[in-house]
């Protein structure tokens, strides 16, 4: 119906908490077209991470509608949901936690493989082949395939967790705060991974951050939320330059930079 | 010092497991005929821990009590962790009321100690060594079901079951490769603990005339036929307790060391 | 005048184990300040926590830290316990957890004066609201009576400044205060971080693994890797010029609006190669 | 309001476990396999007085009916009858309460008092020996079963040293300091091994608040030790160990019921193995249900002092 990868139609989310409602996301529309590489900016309980998971088909909406690649995904039971599956792959912000401590990484990145889901959408891929390849992909040495995740550091888990994510072919990579569990010197090499392997593999991107610079480094496109809405949204470097709220402004300024002249401590504020 | 736990444990469960096997095939005595000549003899060459009050062999019949002990605590231990650890699972996946329902059931089977249990089956059935397998393995079922859930609920909010599931992976596939062999550890745990509970059940128990009944020897029947001659003959009351306090000391060792040994993450640490 | 001079300080945690701080030295004037950067595991916390003394027992502690001419590794610890929170104070990176949920505010921040001045509970209510407010609480009198669940995190985080500041310490210590909150948050409480200890004038510890915003709060500069002090400076001169490898590579890298979106950003590796084999 | 709810839906808890709980007992005794008028009457009895005393009982109606009719009874307080005696079960109970409550109060207290100070010392001094002495003895304890421990109490204390009586008792309004001299063996032992149990939970609880930020902090302006955990710590702690109180409950009385048994002490627990021994179904079936009502009861009220320790079940709570 329409030649957008991502759709969505007054996405709205309430939690249960006790009793209580909390809104997580409220009336969110929004398009992505195919090859963009979008990021998602907010602080804290600002809906991006539920926004991204509602797009992933990995929680249900309280009201609105997801369309993917044209077909509405929202009211489709899980057995019918292989195509997505297959196209949409995420990565998170933990590799301690998005890792199976009990098993080995070559069965870890192997699993997107054998999901009964997903094996007709991948017509005969071999196992073995293409744990070697997306191994090779993401920099590790092919005998990283038979050792446990608490073996490796935090920078090579979140290649492991990325290299999962590229296993079944994706089309699009949904990114949720890929390096803020990470050192800044570790950081550098993941985003280069991450820039490196969307152009290779011609992937669409979606980036999930509270570091728009982050954001800036990784998306062409950025959307900007706050307490459950899309509050600014535009192509990143006018957003970045011009920002037409002052809440982007306010964050922009926020941002703390290396202070290399001279100067009073706290000048710069 | 946990390895140690886990070294003394095993030796612990590895003796009472060895008296219960050799008392299949041999025991000095006979332990359950009646020797009238033989009465309360104090322990010496012959009768290595003495006579008790029918003339009967005690060593003999620790022998044979052990058998009672393990396998009390194995078909109990087991017929909990089969019912309890599915139900724990089961409702730490689903959630919703099937969790309401599974823990409701499961907190009114914890009102109800095995002690309860097995003389409101003692009085319908008589009391016999199943009555008291029955009563402790029902009662043993929420611990396993709570201890299951928790675990389950643990691996469910990892965000590797997060990305499983974005890879299409099913329920059954996320309970297989994820839950299960993330829990098995704690279960494994729990059933050892559950082992030293369900010996101190079941001592406490035939103690009390609601399991095994006489002449047939367990640690707790044998300690109340003790405890009419504690005037007489003291030390008759130390023997099957002794052999109690061992046999759960070991079990609960060994669950401490399991506990540390079974856990990767742990071991990445040490 | 010199507050704080550690000097060859080591220690180690286990029988087996690489040092977590290995011969660091460094000193500290009055009324000064000093970022410690570092990565996880280069002992930054480390550092902090034998400062104040509150290194686990099991820890072996060689060389010397002396504060206010206290030898803190020599204190016993009710001698320790006195100067904690009177002449050295912390401030902790989660303000979630770092509050005691069962207790009100109020009476957490009056703790810290009567456990070193033995405060009457009156006055003591009224300099524990003047402290919240001058810490930027809006409206004191209520937080003094609530609970820590019921603050935001920079309200917290402030609460805690309070804690650190009432007795008018000579050395605050700072672990990533602001690590676990939102960018915006971060930036005022910052900002207010530098305005009460301008106007107390106590010396600063500032530990982060946030290049910039050591930048923008300290004068001098230590940069750990390993447990090991690796280039000491002053803020201005450190960040523009740095000269040890590992620096260079740390400052390059954590410039991300320094690098052309989309072009390959520099690594810590284009400057520094780590031994072989250890886990990076 | 929402405190209101959480009240609310503690008693929903515990309306549904006496109800399942009420219907498990029924099952065992009445619906399973056997039949409760040849329980009562043995194997001596002829089959017309078998269905005499099904109908005398009411046991040839529907067993819904039957079940309705006893819970209903049980309700307001009739535990029904002993076929044996002819008394109410409620009339043999009540007599007997006093020396259970006696003993499973007292215990409680007791065994409170010996673990909250050693778990102190397990927490605290982990590393050192002290620490470890206190794990290990509670390790120890745990082993104990409960009856032997009240056997070698006998054995030392009334036998050896005959500083004690070894059995029975007397009532508090006769003699004070003769039911103190019976009772203190009892309540001793079944302190002794239920802080054993509590000891690890307690240690538990209190190194994990050692790990938390808070206690941290307490250190950091000026605590020590000691006075960090007596401050901080104990309130934290006791949010985790009100759960296990709770279900500590049912394990206390189930040992008070043995202890009885090992020191004679004419209580519920005497009571029960009298009547399980002459098959007396139906007063089993009473104390039983007693028994658990009383369990469930105590639970709920524990667990209500969640509220008093945690201001955040009391507010309304923000974020998350």
């Amino acid at each position: 119906m329409s030649a957008d990868l991502f759709r969505t139609e007054r996405l709205t989310r309430r939690y249960h908490n006790d009793g209580r409602e909390v809104p997580a996301l409220t009336d969110v529309d929004l398009r992505i077209a195919p090859g963009a590489r979008l990021g998602i900016v907010g602080e804290s309980g600002s809906g991006k991470s539920t926004l991204v998971r509602l797009l992933a088909g990995l929680d249900r909406p309280t009201s609105g509608r997801v369309w993917f690649e044209g077909t509405q995904i929202t009211a489709l039971p899980e057995r019918r949901r292989g195509f997505l599956r297959a196209s949409v792959q995420m990565v998170f912000q933990d590799p301690r936690s998005s890792l199976n401590p009990r098993m080995r990484v070559g069965d870890i990145i192997t699993e997107p493989l054998r999901s009964r889901l997903l094996r007709p959408q991948l017509d005969g891929l071999d196992h073995r082949t293409r744990l070697a390849e997306v191994l090779a992909a993401v920099d590790l040495e092919p005998d990283a395939a038979d050792r446990y995740p608490h073996e490796f550091s935090g920078g090579q888990r979140q290649r492991i967790a990325i290299a999962r994510a590229l296993a079944p072919k994706p089309e699009v990579l949904i990114a949720d705060e890929p390096v803020s569990a990470l050192d800044v010197s570790v950081r550098a090499q993941v985003l280069n991974l991450l820039t490196d392997l969307v152009a290779a593999e011609g992937l669409s991107l979606i980036v999930v951050s509270h570091d728009l610079l982050v954001v800036r480094h990784l998306c062409d496109e950025l959307a900007v939320m706050r307490a459950g809405r899309i509050v600014e949204s535009g192509p990143t470097e006018q957003v970045y330059t011009h920002p037409s709220t002052e809440y982007t402004a306010a964050l922009l300024a926020a941002i703390p930079r290396i202070r290399t002249g001279p100067g009073e401590p706290g000048a710069s504020r | 010092m946990k390895k140690a736990q886990l070294i003394a444990g095993l030796l612990l469960v590895g003796v009472v497991t060895l008296a219960a096997v050799v008392s299949l095939f041999w025991t000095p005595f006979d332990p359950i005929q009646v020797v009238p000549g033989q009465r309360l003899q104090p322990p010496g060459p012959v009768h290595w821990l003495g006579t008790d009050g029918f003339g009967i062999d005690i060593f003999s019949r620790m022998l044979v009590g052990a058998r009672t002990t393990l396998l009390v605590g194995i078909i109990s231990v087991g017929l909990a962790a089969v019912i309890g650890a599915p139900l724990g699972m089961l409702a730490g996946q689903a959630g919703g009321w099937i969790d309401d329902v599974v823990m409701r059931i499961s907190d009114v089977v914890y009102a109800l100690p095995a002690l309860l249990l097995a003389m409101l089956l003692a009085s319908v059935f008589g009391a016999s060594t199943l009555t008291a397998m029955v009563s402790i393995g029902v009662a043993s079922i929420p611990a396993f079901a709570r201890v299951a859930r928790a675990g389950t609920l643990q691996v469910m909010a990892a965000d590797y079951v997060l990305a499983a599931r974005a890879s299409g992976t099913s329920r059954w596939g996320i309970a297989g490769r994820h839950v299960a062999p993330n829990i098995a550890p704690v279960l494994g745990v729990q059933s050892s603990v559950g082992f030293a509970m369900a010996i101190l059940a079941e001592a406490a128990l035939s103690y009390l005339g609601l399991a095994t009944p006489r002449p047939n020897p367990t640690w707790g029947n044998m300690l109340r036929d003790a405890q009419d001659y504690i005037f007489v003959a003291p030390l008759q009351a130390v023997w099957p307790g002794l052999a109690i306090a061992l046999a759960v000391l070991g079990f609960n060792l060994l669950g401490d060391g399991l506990r540390d040994y079974l856990d990767p993450r742990l071991r990445e640490v040490a | 005048m010199t507050l704080l001079e550690v000097c060859d300080l080591t220690v180690t945690f286990g029988r087996h184990r690489r040092p977590a701080l290995d011969g660091v030295c460094f000193s500290l004037d009055a009324g000064c300040r000093l970022g410690v950067i570092g990565e996880s595991g280069s002992g930054k916390t480390v550092t902090a926590l034998a400062v104040m003394g509150l290194l686990p027992e099991y820890a072996r502690v060689s060389g010397t830290v002396e504060l206010a001419g206290h030898q803190i590794t020599q204190l016993s610890e009710s001698g320790l316990a006195r100067l904690r929170g009177d002449v050295v104070s912390m401030v902790f990176q989660e303000p979630m957890t770092a509050l005691d949920p069962t207790m009100r505010v109020g009476r957490q921040v009056a703790e810290v004066l009567r456990l070193h001045a033995g405060a009457e509970s009156g006055p003591a209510r009224a300099a524990v609201v003047r402290m919240l407010a001058e810490v930027g609480l809006s409206d004191p009198d209520r937080v003094a009576d609530a609970y820590p669940h019921q603050l935001s995190g920079g309200q917290r985080q402030r609460v805690i400044l309070a804690m650190a500041l009432i007795n008018a310490p000579d050395l605050v210590i700072c672990d990533e205060p602001t690590t676990a909150l939102d960018v915006t948050v971060q930036a005022t409480v910052l900002a207010k971080l530098d305005e009460v200890l301008e106007a107390s004038g106590a010396a600063c510890l500032f530990i982060s693994h946030d290049l910039a915003v050591v930048s923008q709060v300290c004068d001098q500069v230590v940069v750990m890797l390993d447990g090991r002090i690796v280039e000491t400076g002053s803020v201005a001169d450190l960040f523009a010029n740095p000269q040890h490898p590992y620096t260079k590579g740390l400052v390059a890298a954590a410039q991300l609006d320094a690098a052309t979106p989309g072009q390959r950003l520099p690594v810590v590796e284009d400057f520094y190669q780590p031994d072989a084999g250890a886990k990076r | 309001m929402q405190l209101a709810g959480r009240i609310l839906k503690r008693l929903g808890v515990f309306v549904v476990s006496l109800v399942g709980a009420s219907v498990l007992i029924f099952v065992i005794t009445q619906a399973l396999p056997g039949d409760v008028a040849q329980t009562l009457l043995g194997t001596q009895a002829t089959p017309d007085e078998v269905a005499q005393l099904r109908a005398q009982l009411g046991l040839d109606r529907p067993l819904i009916v039957q079940y309705l009719d006893w819970f209903g009874h049980v309700l307001v307080g009739d535990f029904g009858v002993s076929h044996l005696s002819g008394d109410s079960v409620i009339s043999l109970l009540l007599p007997r309460l006093a020396v259970t409550m006696w003993l499973v109060g007292l215990s409680m207290v007791g065994s409170l008092l010996l673990a909250v100070p050693a778990g102190m010392v397990a927490a605290l001094k982990r590393r050192s020996w002290q620490g470890v002495l206190v794990s290990a003895s509670a390790q120890a304890g745990m082993a104990i079963p409960v009856f032997w421990g009240g056997i070698l109490a006998v054995m030392v204390f009334a036998v050896w040293l005959r500083w004690l009586p070894a059995n029975g008792y007397v009532p508090l309004s006769e003699n004070p300091a003769s039911w103190a001299r019976h009772l203190v063996m009892p309540v001793v032992t079944l302190s002794v091994v239920q802080a054993a149990v509590l000891i690890r939970y307690v240690r538990t609880a209190l190194v994990e608040v050692l790990n938390e930020d808070y206690y941290r902090t307490a250190r950091a302006i000026g605590w020590r030790p000691m006075g960090a955990l007596l401050r901080h710590g104990l309130r934290n702690a006791a949010i985790s160990l009100v759960t296990v109180l709770g279900l500590q409950v049912s394990s206390v009385l189930v040992g008070a019921i043995v202890v009885e048994s090992v020191f004679n002490l004419p209580g519920l627990g005497s009571l029960l193995l009298t009547a399980v021994a002459q098959r007396d179904l139906l007063v089993v079936q009473g104390t039983v249900m007693f028994l658990v009502l009383a369990v469930l009861v105590i639970s709920a009220l524990v667990d209500f002092s969640y509220v008093l320790i945690d201001p955040r079940q009391r507010a309304v709570q923000e974020g998350r």
